[in-house]
């Protein structure tokens, strides 16, 4: 296998248990996790996808701004779950439903 | 096979391996420590693409604050005074086929899309790094690069006031 | 002669403006009547002078056109009533022989039933109204005779229907005129829905209404004309199948049924078809024939055993109409004209005989505290003591009916007789049960109007028999003079003076292949030996039954036309009825309440929302409650019943309950759990894509 | 030396030139930059001092926006080709301003909004974030722009979702939004990576892009386009990402849910119309409608536009939650956006800045009524609106007028958008035929048709029966001033006069600056 | 302003005033009403019916015509689109206005009973009433849409607020049907705005100006589409979903209308509503309401797409034809006075259908008059069964007898009303459907088969039936009343009540007599409109 090659397929595979993390798991923070492995699998193929096209650099630069993104998201994600926390003492996500049809 | 593949090798397979123990692992503050693995070993793959700069910042904004705030918040929601914060699952089979057959449908677009047909160079973007995101970032990401401030500027209001104990809050507390 | 303005009206015949002013007259009469009837106390006299009026004035148009030689008539004014597609439909008079003379009659028996009236109707609290209706009768039925072409006779035919109608449920607080009156209309309306399908064809072939060209090239759609006006006439003749109306029209005040349902309105089939025939289709001749001589005999075989004394001379009636039609369908229209003219004669004076012995009989009643049917002939017996005038006008109008020498029927019923048996002798074979059900139904005739008198008139009175005290007889009340009048001209018009003023004994020359002269004597001899059984059989008073109750029921029921059309006609269409109402409820409706619950159910659950209270309530309660709701067996035929228990209902509620249980199963997608969002979410982007794949790539 | 091999002076000298084509984005900055500052200051003390200012540089932008209003024809893409200041954005920008303004007023007459902790600061502050945000959304023409200003209003919406935070509900849909918004976002951000694999370039007008689609291959790509476009999805709410609208809606303080209720979906429509102008001249002969990626995007949407409908009109029907009905309505109103904006061929673009026009103006008063419903006189049920006509006549009255519009029914500027769809529909099928659009047709007919159901049955509810509630509060004030302020525009778009601003929108479709 | 917009104007202005007026004042309300509704009628027989006395024989004679331009949307590439308040009235308008501004003055002064929420009530009625003449005298289909489905909302709320037991369920049904027929019609209109070009304006501006114009829409007399777009949806031959176009959007306008007719398979709504609704309401619903579905389908079904009309207008005949026996059969079976009245409409509507189909002038003036006296008849009928209602509360046929005795007043209105709704002569049912009749005959020759005009002659047998049973039932025999009410309270028709009664059978009576009043104002549209027809066969 070639070097792009397993780039592409650790950052599919990073992505995959991204997706099972959030689809999965039942705490709040794991899910969560689960969503920094998507990105990261992103910025993988970003970075991966740079070497390819390297007369720029706008792979690497998009990765730059997904992490401060991230850094962002996870901030707010998490002073979220901390409130949920303070209302349901839980952040078990398949507990938390009063909001459904 | 040089020194350099092994360790590339090494690196892709610590990644791998973290991510997947990360996945089925049922303690959370283990996830979070793999988590950090995972982080890491993206960083170190990041090096060798020739993404220098973006590693350093991988490290410092991930490892040092992105983390911090997930251990953080680990601790606060976790019932630590129980001796394992364990968490369980949900969906377990059709999440992990849906996640497989994503799998497949990735390797499929690998496979088929033609990325593969012209190898990476990473020796030509490794050189002066750091000299051409500098550049990149006042020129042609000028725009983005602002905009982030302010969102950064706007979150960091809200995350604050989010996190922030009203007095009804504390009053609630004292009761 | 077409009339474009009032002005023209100066131009037009004064015989045309008199005919045209009577119908008019007497509609105005109507009016007047029914608006301020009540107010001058019942308007019976206001009546009677008008129908005197209109009496002379239409026995002016009968003696001028009478007196004008063929060849000048008709006298023919119009004018267009509207435009339709740039042709005129048009309304107008329309004078010859035929019309002025029947307007004189009409006229003329209207008046004598008017004065008779008088005193039979003068206690009734409703009076007002029967003065009002019988106009509104005359009016309409003068209309008829006068129109100048089939649609305008149509709108009279109708409105005849509905003082017909309004006549017979005169005394509506009672049940059998209610439901005669209501069946009178209906088979009327079945017979006319033959006239508007005569009358959808000829406009379409000949663009007019005018029966001046009709059948001309005799082809497939003239053959249809004849058939569906045929059966308009039927209808309003009380021909074979829709006689069943006019025995239970007799519910009525019995002057009107002397009017009405003998003299005058149910000729008006007799009417048209004189006004049709002679171009007809052959075919349609011979099946009007064949139709007219079996209602004869069948009508003549019904009276035969009838007890009520109204219904003898409504199958009576009936009879002699088969007579006329037949008549018609032989050839004979000229006889079948005469007869028709001789009949209202005498059946009027049946009628109003019968009608004076009921009111007479109701009198002594009153007096006498007794109660029993007063028109049931077996109750009667030996009152030509007590009314020895109406006796003897009876015998006048019995001999007449009868055909004995001198009097009318023997002029006009030998012509149709024979008219009959040249038309047999013409075809032969089969034909020939023709004349024989035609001769036969004239003996029987005979023979069931000696019944009749015999058991009126002759022998002792029966009454006592019937509860009624031995003051009965002698609380009889004198014949009013104004009973008198019209039954002494009815019968003067029942002998020959009117018909054949110089030979009484005047033969039909009617065209048949093999002369017979002795023919017409042998038809008087076998009515007289009618009578003479008559005589003998029931010299003793009424007869009991010895009959085969099944054979004696054939007759006595009408050889069960009315039960036969309950059950084949009337209750399969109410049936029909409650089950497309059924249907129409369950299953198209239903259909659409059924889609609108699919749509509003899905993803019910369990956990009922105030949203799907609120769907149910509005929505699928209805269903549920119709399906729920205990249903009235009694009232549903057995069929009915089934069908919508086993099938409806299984269908409705089979549906429903999948389509629940589906809803349930499926249970709903908003579930409140965030992974399974994100798994739906997931799964709609694989399952979209690959349905492209699958539709692009195969 | 510059990016990719210019000379660097040019460059700093085209990025200074595009500066002024964001003057009013800067007064909008400046205004949140005052607004931090004046909370820090004098927050606590002047209560009205920080809703003020953002109000004040809320008409102050959308002035700004009127004045610099952008030529027909923009030189040059702005700041390296990352955003495109047309007048589609310009006018979408006002759409948007418009709503925050909305929103403003609306939290500042919110009593339990304020009563519920020590400030209110905040929540206009993050507010006017979110706006800076979706200003850039409708301008940007970069998928890594493109990806950044989605994250800039979805970040602060988050928070505000949770900004009522005594509520239970509130931080609940905040969980809820911030995971499925956080996801599908990266969803949304690993197909961007794999589009920059295939092409490498973020530009989706360069040469690049659609040559390297065109060598990657139409199911690979459509895969990733399909990713990308659940992006746009959830942002305006469409099938198969809509499942924070109900809850969200449910969740989160009346102000922010009317508020979300419109404002992010002009700006997503404003994002995925541009982006797909740009891919639609971008893809060429390459994209041809009839085969292709370009089909395959059709078909995503069309697949999207049916299902949102649907299942929007279909759920709506059992909702008794009237705000949680008003969402499932949202979800079924992003179908009929979809399916305009299907209809490119002709001018589905205009259809859909029309659309989204008279929509701001009934869901957006749709919401302030339930919210106004539910702080005076405590309905949160339709039910509970039972016999509302007696005592409060214009509210009923109001409320017919913008169900009628939201059905789509004459002699509502509803009407006039349906129809609007429907000749663009037509037209579109008058080009090319395609049997897809008119089956989309007839969905947005049936659909509604069961709409009608849900949206008459508020009016219904309010007409018909007795009350249940006794005491009704008074309609008075400023919320009942601005409902009746936002019906004239419902019935003056819809018999009065309306063909001056479609005309006017037709000029405005976006410019693709190639 | 011309005559027809102070038609449509009095009724807005009315409406205004209502609005105005205090919801106290409910005497002033009903008076400001019943005031609009007389100044309509006097101001249509004033000023609208002297310009229609003397016909010519142009084709299309559409007069009183009043043009101004709306809306002009631009297309690009297209061209442009053009919507005009266009409005103008031919013989077939004429006999539906006439019938309306008769109408209302009556139902307004019914509604004087109407005691809850007075102000909202007049203000719905007068918004009807608007909308219903406006749909009558629309040219513009844009205008005329509108107008059609502006109708549904007042009526929503006049039959939900003040009506029956399940009241709401019957709007909504009513609403939710109408609505399914009138989306679909939508869609056929933009289409047809699409394939038909403005001549005048399109030479005056340069570019393709598309039109909702139905003038532009309909062919010549000679069957030719002079301003159709070559290649559009709705042109000839086009095709969609595999289908010829045109006849597809025929189909679609027809169930569109057929439901407002109501025309069986898609008629349950109409007993519902009509059970439910109020007396008033009841009236206008079947009087005028209905109206408008018939007259869709002759001017806009037949009028636009004739070719298609007269190729399939078999199926048209056959649904009316089924509309009429069935109908007919149904109403036999109803227990409720009202039910039945209504499936008596439905089986009297069916013969506008047949006569539509027979294609020929006499069919077509039998269904145009058949509307105008179903019109009357049938609001006669409505009150009558409100008589009823009115004092017992109580619509069960057979829970009256003999009521002759008690109410001789009454009865001789019903009388009347009965037999001129089975067709007798001398009353205006007979003449319409004698027309009607006459014309589905002569239809044989545009393709409709004589079983169908005779199958349709046993619809006036049933209706004879179904009429004498339920009059032999309630007015004959001795009086007695056996239901839940109070049958102390059925006296004889007050002065009011008969005021309300005598114009109609006036009209019922002076119609019967003298139909030419009315024929020879349609009778050039109806010729004008078989030519054009039969430019197609």
């Amino acid at each position: 296998m070639s070097a792009m090659e397993l780039y592409l397929t650790l950052s599919a595979f990073l992505f995959c248990l991204g997706v099972f993390l959030v689809v999965t798991r039942r705490n709040a923070v794991m899910a969560l996790l689960g969503i920094e492995l998507i990105l990261n699998a992103a910025n993988l193929n970003f970075v991966a996808f740079n070497t390819k096209y390297a007369h720029g650099i706008d792979g690497q630069m998009a990765a730059l701004f997904v992490i401060v993104l991230a850094a962002a998201e996870v901030a707010v994600a998490f002073a979220i779950v901390l409130n949920v926390y303070q209302r349901y003492k839980t952040v078990n996500i398949d507990e938390i439903d009063t909001l459904k049809d | 096979m040089t020194m350099t593949n092994i360790l590339f090798h090494a690196f892709i397979l610590l990644t791998a391996g973290a991510g997947f123990v990360l996945a089925i692992s049922r303690n959370i503050v283990y996830a979070a420590f793999l988590l950090f693995v995972v982080l890491l070993g993206v960083a170190g793959l990041y090096i060798f693409a020739g993404a220098e700069f973006l590693a350093v910042s991988q490290v410092i904004v991930y490892v040092g604050g992105t983390l911090i705030v997930v251990i953080f918040g680990v601790m606060l929601t976790a019932k630590m005074r129980e001796m394992k914060p364990q968490t369980d699952f949900v969906n377990l089979v059709p999440g992990a086929m849906l996640a497989a057959a994503i799998f497949m449908a990735l390797l499929f677009v690998i496979r088929e899309s033609g990325v593969l047909s012209s190898p990476g160079n990473s020796a030509a973007i490794a050189s002066d790094n750091v000299h051409r995101v500098g550049v990149a970032t006042l020129t042609d990401y000028l725009l983005p690069f602002e905009l982030v401030s302010i969102l950064l500027l706007t979150v960091l209001i809200g995350a604050a006031y989010l996190s922030r104990k009203t007095k009804i809050e504390k009053e609630e507390q004292a009761t | 002669m077409q009339l474009h303005s009032l002005s023209d009206l100066s131009q037009v015949h004064l015989p045309v403006l008199l005919a045209a002013a009577v119908p008019l007259l007497l509609l105005l009469g109507f009016v007047v009547l029914a608006a301020w009837g009540r107010r001058m106390n019942g308007g019976g006299w206001l009546a009677v002078g008008l129908h005197g009026l209109t009496a002379l004035m239409g026995f002016f148009v009968f003696w001028t056109t009478f007196n004008e030689s063929e060849e000048f008539l008709p006298w023919h004014v119009s004018f267009e009533w509207f435009q339709i597609g740039g042709k005129s439909i048009e309304m107008g008079i329309w004078l010859d022989h035929k019309s002025g003379m029947m307007l004189g009659l009409v006229t003329g028996i209207t008046f004598l039933v008017h004065v008779f009236s008088l005193s039979y109707i003068a206690h009734d609290a409703m009076r007002h109204r029967y003065w009002g209706y019988l106009s509104l009768f005359a009016a309409a039925m003068c209309g008829l005779v006068l129109a100048d072409n089939l649609l305008m006779m149509f709108v009279f035919w109708e409105l005849v229907g509905l003082a017909s109608y309004l006549l017979i449920g005169f005394w509506f607080q009672e049940k059998l005129p209610a439901m005669a009156s209501q069946k009178a209309f209906i088979v009327n309306r079945i017979a006319d829905a033959g006239f508007i399908m005569a009358l959808m064809m000829i406009w379409s072939k000949y663009g007019a209404f005018h029966w001046g060209g009709l059948f001309a090239d005799g082809d497939t759609t003239d053959v249809w004309i004849g058939i569906c006006l045929l059966v308009g006439a039927l209808g309003k003749s009380a021909q074979f199948p829709f006689q069943l109306w006019l025995p239970d029209a007799m519910a009525g005040p019995t002057p009107v049924s002397s009017l009405i349902h003998a003299a005058t309105m149910v000729v008006a089939g007799v009417y048209l078809l004189l006004r049709i025939a002679p171009s007809m289709d052959a075919s349609i001749l011979t099946l009007m024939a064949c139709i007219g001589a079996g209602t004869a005999l069948m009508a003549a075989v019904s009276a035969l055993t009838q007890t009520d004394i109204k219904r003898v001379l409504a199958y009576s009636t009936v009879s002699q109409l088969g007579l006329m039609v037949m008549g018609i369908g032989v050839g004979a229209a000229n006889y079948a004209f005469l007869h028709l003219i001789g009949h209202a004669f005498f059946k009027c004076g049946l009628f109003l005989t019968a009608g004076a012995v009921i009111h007479h009989l109701h009198h002594a009643q009153e007096k006498a505290h007794a109660h029993f049917d007063a028109q049931d002939m077996r109750f009667m017996g030996g009152l030509r003591r007590q009314m020895p005038l109406v006796f003897v006008a009876w015998l006048c109008f019995a001999a007449a009916l009868s055909g004995l020498p001198l009097f009318s029927g023997f002029l006009s019923k030998d012509g149709l007789l024979l008219g009959a048996i040249g038309f047999a002798d013409r075809i032969g074979g089969w034909a020939w049960i023709v004349p024989g059900a035609a001769i036969l139904a004239s003996f029987l005739t005979a023979f069931y109007i000696a019944r009749q008198g015999i058991l009126v008139f002759m022998g002792r009175n029966r009454a006592q028999g019937a509860g009624a005290g031995l003051d009965f007889l002698a609380a009889f009340p004198k014949t009013d003079l104004r009973m008198a009048l019209p039954l002494v001209l009815l019968a003067l018009g029942s002998t020959w003076l009117l018909f054949s003023p110089g030979n009484p004994l005047h033969v039909a020359r009617y065209a048949v292949a093999i002369e017979v002269p002795w023919l017409p004597w042998a038809f008087a001899g076998l009515a007289l030996i009618g009578i003479l059984a008559a005589g003998y059989l029931y010299r003793k008073g009424p007869l009991p039954n010895r009959l085969n109750q099944f054979v004696f029921d054939l007759s006595f029921r009408h050889f069960f036309l009315d039960p036969l059309t309950q059950r084949l006609i009337v209750r399969p269409l109410l049936a029909l009825s409650r089950l497309l109402a059924l249907i129409d409820h369950y299953v198209i409706d239903g259909a659409v309440r059924l889609v609108a619950g699919l749509i509003l159910r899905k993803g019910h659950r369990a956990s009922l929302s105030e949203a799907t209270d609120w769907v149910d309530h509005h929505l699928i309660d209805p269903v549920a409650d119709e399906v729920m709701r205990p249903r009235e067996q009694h009232s549903l035929s057995r069929a009915t019943a089934w069908l919508d228990q086993k099938l409806i209902d299984r269908l409705v509620n089979g549906v429903a309950t999948v389509v629940m249980r589906a809803g349930k199963r499926v249970g709903h997608l908003q579930s409140g759990k965030l992974q399974l969002y994100i798994l739906y979410t997931l799964l709609g982007i694989l399952l979209l894509l690959l349905t492209l794949m699958y539709i692009f790539t195969g | 030396m510059g990016p990719a091999g210019t000379y660097l002076p040019d460059t700093l000298l085209s990025l200074q030139g595009s500066v002024g084509g964001i003057l009013a984005e800067l007064v909008l900055i400046a205004g949140l930059l005052l607004a931090i500052v004046l909370e820090i200051t004098v927050g606590k003390r002047l209560r009205h001092a920080v809703p003020l200012a953002a109000l004040g540089s809320l008409v102050v932008y959308l002035a700004a926006v009127v004045l610099f209003w952008p030529p027909a024809r923009p030189a040059d893409a702005g700041f390296l080709h990352m955003i495109e200041v047309d007048r589609f954005s310009a006018y979408m920008k006002l759409l948007i301003g418009f709503c925050s303004v909305l929103a403003v007023v609306a939290a500042q007459q919110s009593v339990k909004l304020r009563i519920h902790s020590k400030g209110m600061g905040e929540y206009y502050l993050v507010l006017l974030g979110m706006t800076v945000g979706m200003v850039f959304m409708t301008m940007a023409r970069n998928l890594l722009m493109m990806y950044i200003a989605l994250e800039m209003v979805s970040l602060p919406a988050y928070a505000l979702t949770a900004y009522a935070r005594m509520k239970q509900k509130g931080a609940e849909a905040a969980l809820k939004y911030v995971i499925y918004g956080c996801f599908a976002s990266g969803l949304m951000l690993y197909g961007i990576s794999w589009l920059y694999g295939f092409t490498g370039t973020f530009d989706p007008l360069s040469p690049l892009f659609a040559s390297g689609l065109e060598a990657a291959g139409i199911w690979p790509v459509t895969l990733m386009m399909a990713l990308v476009l659940g992006g746009f999805a959830f942002k305006v709410g469409a099938l198969p990402f809509h499942f924070w609208m109900p809850d969200v809606m449910e969740g989160a303080p009346h102000s922010v849910a009317s508020f979300f209720s419109v404002a992010p979906k002009v700006a997503g429509f404003a994002m995925l119309i541009r982006f797909l102008a740009m891919l639609q001249h971008g893809l060429g002969a390459e994209g041809q409608p009839q085969t292709g990626v370009l089909r395959n995007i059709g078909w995503i949407l069309a697949a999207m536009a049916m299902g949102s409908m649907l299942l929007g009109n279909l759920a709506a029907l059992r909702q008794d939650n009237f705000r949680r009905m008003l969402a499932y309505s949202a979800i079924a109103q992003a179908g009929y956006l979809l399916a305009g904006v299907l209809m490119w061929q002709a001018e589905g673009f205009a259809v859909v800045m029309f659309y989204l026009t008279v929509y701001l103006f009934m869901n957006m008063a749709a919401f302030l009524l339930a919210g106004w419903l539910e702080e005076e006189a405590g309905i949160v049920r339709i039910k509970d609106m039972k016999g509302l006509s007696s005592s409060l006549p214009w509210v009923a009255g109001i409320t017919t007028v913008i169900m009628v519009s939201l059905t789509g029914l004459p002699p509502t500027a509803g009407f006039i958008a349906k129809l609007r769809l429907f000749l663009a529909g037509l037209s579109s099928y008058q080009v090319d035929a395609d049997p897809l659009i008119m089956v989309l047709l007839v969905v947005v007919l049936l659909n509604t048709v069961i709409s009608l159901f849900y949206y008459l049955r508020v009016a219904s509810t309010m007409v018909f029966g007795n009350p249940v509630i006794k005491t009704w509060p008074a309609f008075r004030g400023l919320i009942p001033l601005i409902l009746v302020g936002m019906t004239i525009p419902l019935i003056w778009f819809g018999i009065i006069s309306f063909d001056q601003l479609i005309n006017f929108l037709r000029e405005l479709s976006p410019f693709v600056n190639g | 302003m011309g005559s027809l917009s102070i038609l449509l104007l009095l009724p807005f202005v009315a409406l205004l005033a209502v609005l105005f007026l205090p919801s106290g004042k409910k005497g002033l309300l009903r008076q400001v009403t019943l005031l609009a509704t007389l100044l309509q009628a006097v101001w249509f027989f004033a000023s609208i019916l002297p310009s229609f006395q003397n016909s010519t024989a142009a084709f299309m004679d559409f007069r009183l015509v009043e043009k101004l331009q709306w809306i002009r949307l631009d297309l690009g590439n297209t061209g442009l689109l053009n919507i005009e308040f266009h409005l103008a009235m031919d013989g077939i308008s004429f006999i539906l206005v006439m019938l309306t501004v008769l109408v209302l003055p009556i139902v307004a002064y019914k509604s004087f009973e109407v005691e809850k929420r007075v102000k909202v009530y007049f203000a719905l009625l007068l918004l009807l009433d608007m909308s219903m003449l406006g749909c009558f005298i629309a040219v513009d289909f844009f205008l005329f849409y509108l107008f059609y489905e502006f109708m549904l909302l007042p009526m929503f709320f006049l039959i939900g607020m003040w009506g029956g037991a399940r009241r709401e369920y019957a709007a909504i049904k009513f609403f939710l049907y109408t609505l399914f027929g009138s989306v679909f019609v939508l869609l056929i209109m933009v289409g047809l705005a699409f394939s038909f070009t403005d001549p005048l304006l399109t030479a005056e501006l340069g570019r393709p100006v598309y039109t909702f114009n139905m003038l532009h829409m309909m062919p010549d007399m000679a069957g030719h589409f002079a301003n159709m777009v070559q290649g559009s949806i709705f042109s000839t031959g086009s095709d969609l979903f595999g289908m010829d176009a045109r006849t597809l959007a025929f189909f679609v306008l027809l169930i569109g209308f057929a439901i407002k007719v109501p025309a069986v398979p898609v008629h349950t709504w109409l007993p519902d509503a009509h059970v439910e609704a109020s007396t008033p309401i009841s009236v206008i619903l079947a009087a005028v309401l209905l109206k408008v579905g018939g007259y869709g389908i002759l001017r806009i079904c037949y009028g636009l797409f004739p070719e298609a009309g007269v190729h399939y207008t078999f199926w048209v005949g056959l649904m009316g034809m089924v509309s009429i026996l069935y109908g007919a059969l149904v109403a036999m079976s109803q227990k409720d006075l009202k039910a039945m009245i209504a499936y008596s409409s439905i089986s009297h509507m069916g013969f506008v259908l047949l006569g539509i189909a027979s294609l020929d002038p006499a069919g077509l003036d039998g269904a145009v008059l058949q509307m105008f006296n179903h019109g009357v008849v049938s609001a006669a009928l409505f009150l009558i069964a409100g008589v009823l209602s009115d004092r017992t509360h109580d619509r069960e046929i057979t829970h009256y007898t003999g009521l002759w005795t008690k109410m001789p007043r009454y009865t001789v209105f019903v009388l009347i009303t009965f037999f001129a709704s089975m067709g007798l002569p001398g009353l205006n049912g007979f003449v319409s459907e004698m027309l009607v009749f006459l014309g589905s005959f002569k239809g044989i020759e545009n393709g409709l088969p004589a079983w169908i005009s005779f199958l349709s002659v046993l619809g006036i047998v049933f209706a004879a039936v179904y009429f004498l049973r339920t009059f032999r039932q309630m007015f004959f025999g001795e009086f007695s009343y056996v239901g839940t009410g109070d049958g102390s309270t059925l006296t004889d028709l007050k002065t009011k009540e008969i005021i309300l009664f005598v114009p109609l059978t006036a009209l019922m009576i002076v119609l019967g007599i003298f139909p030419g009043l009315l024929l020879q104002f349609m009778e050039t549209a109806a010729a004008g409109y078989a030519t054009m027809l039969g430019a197609f066969h």
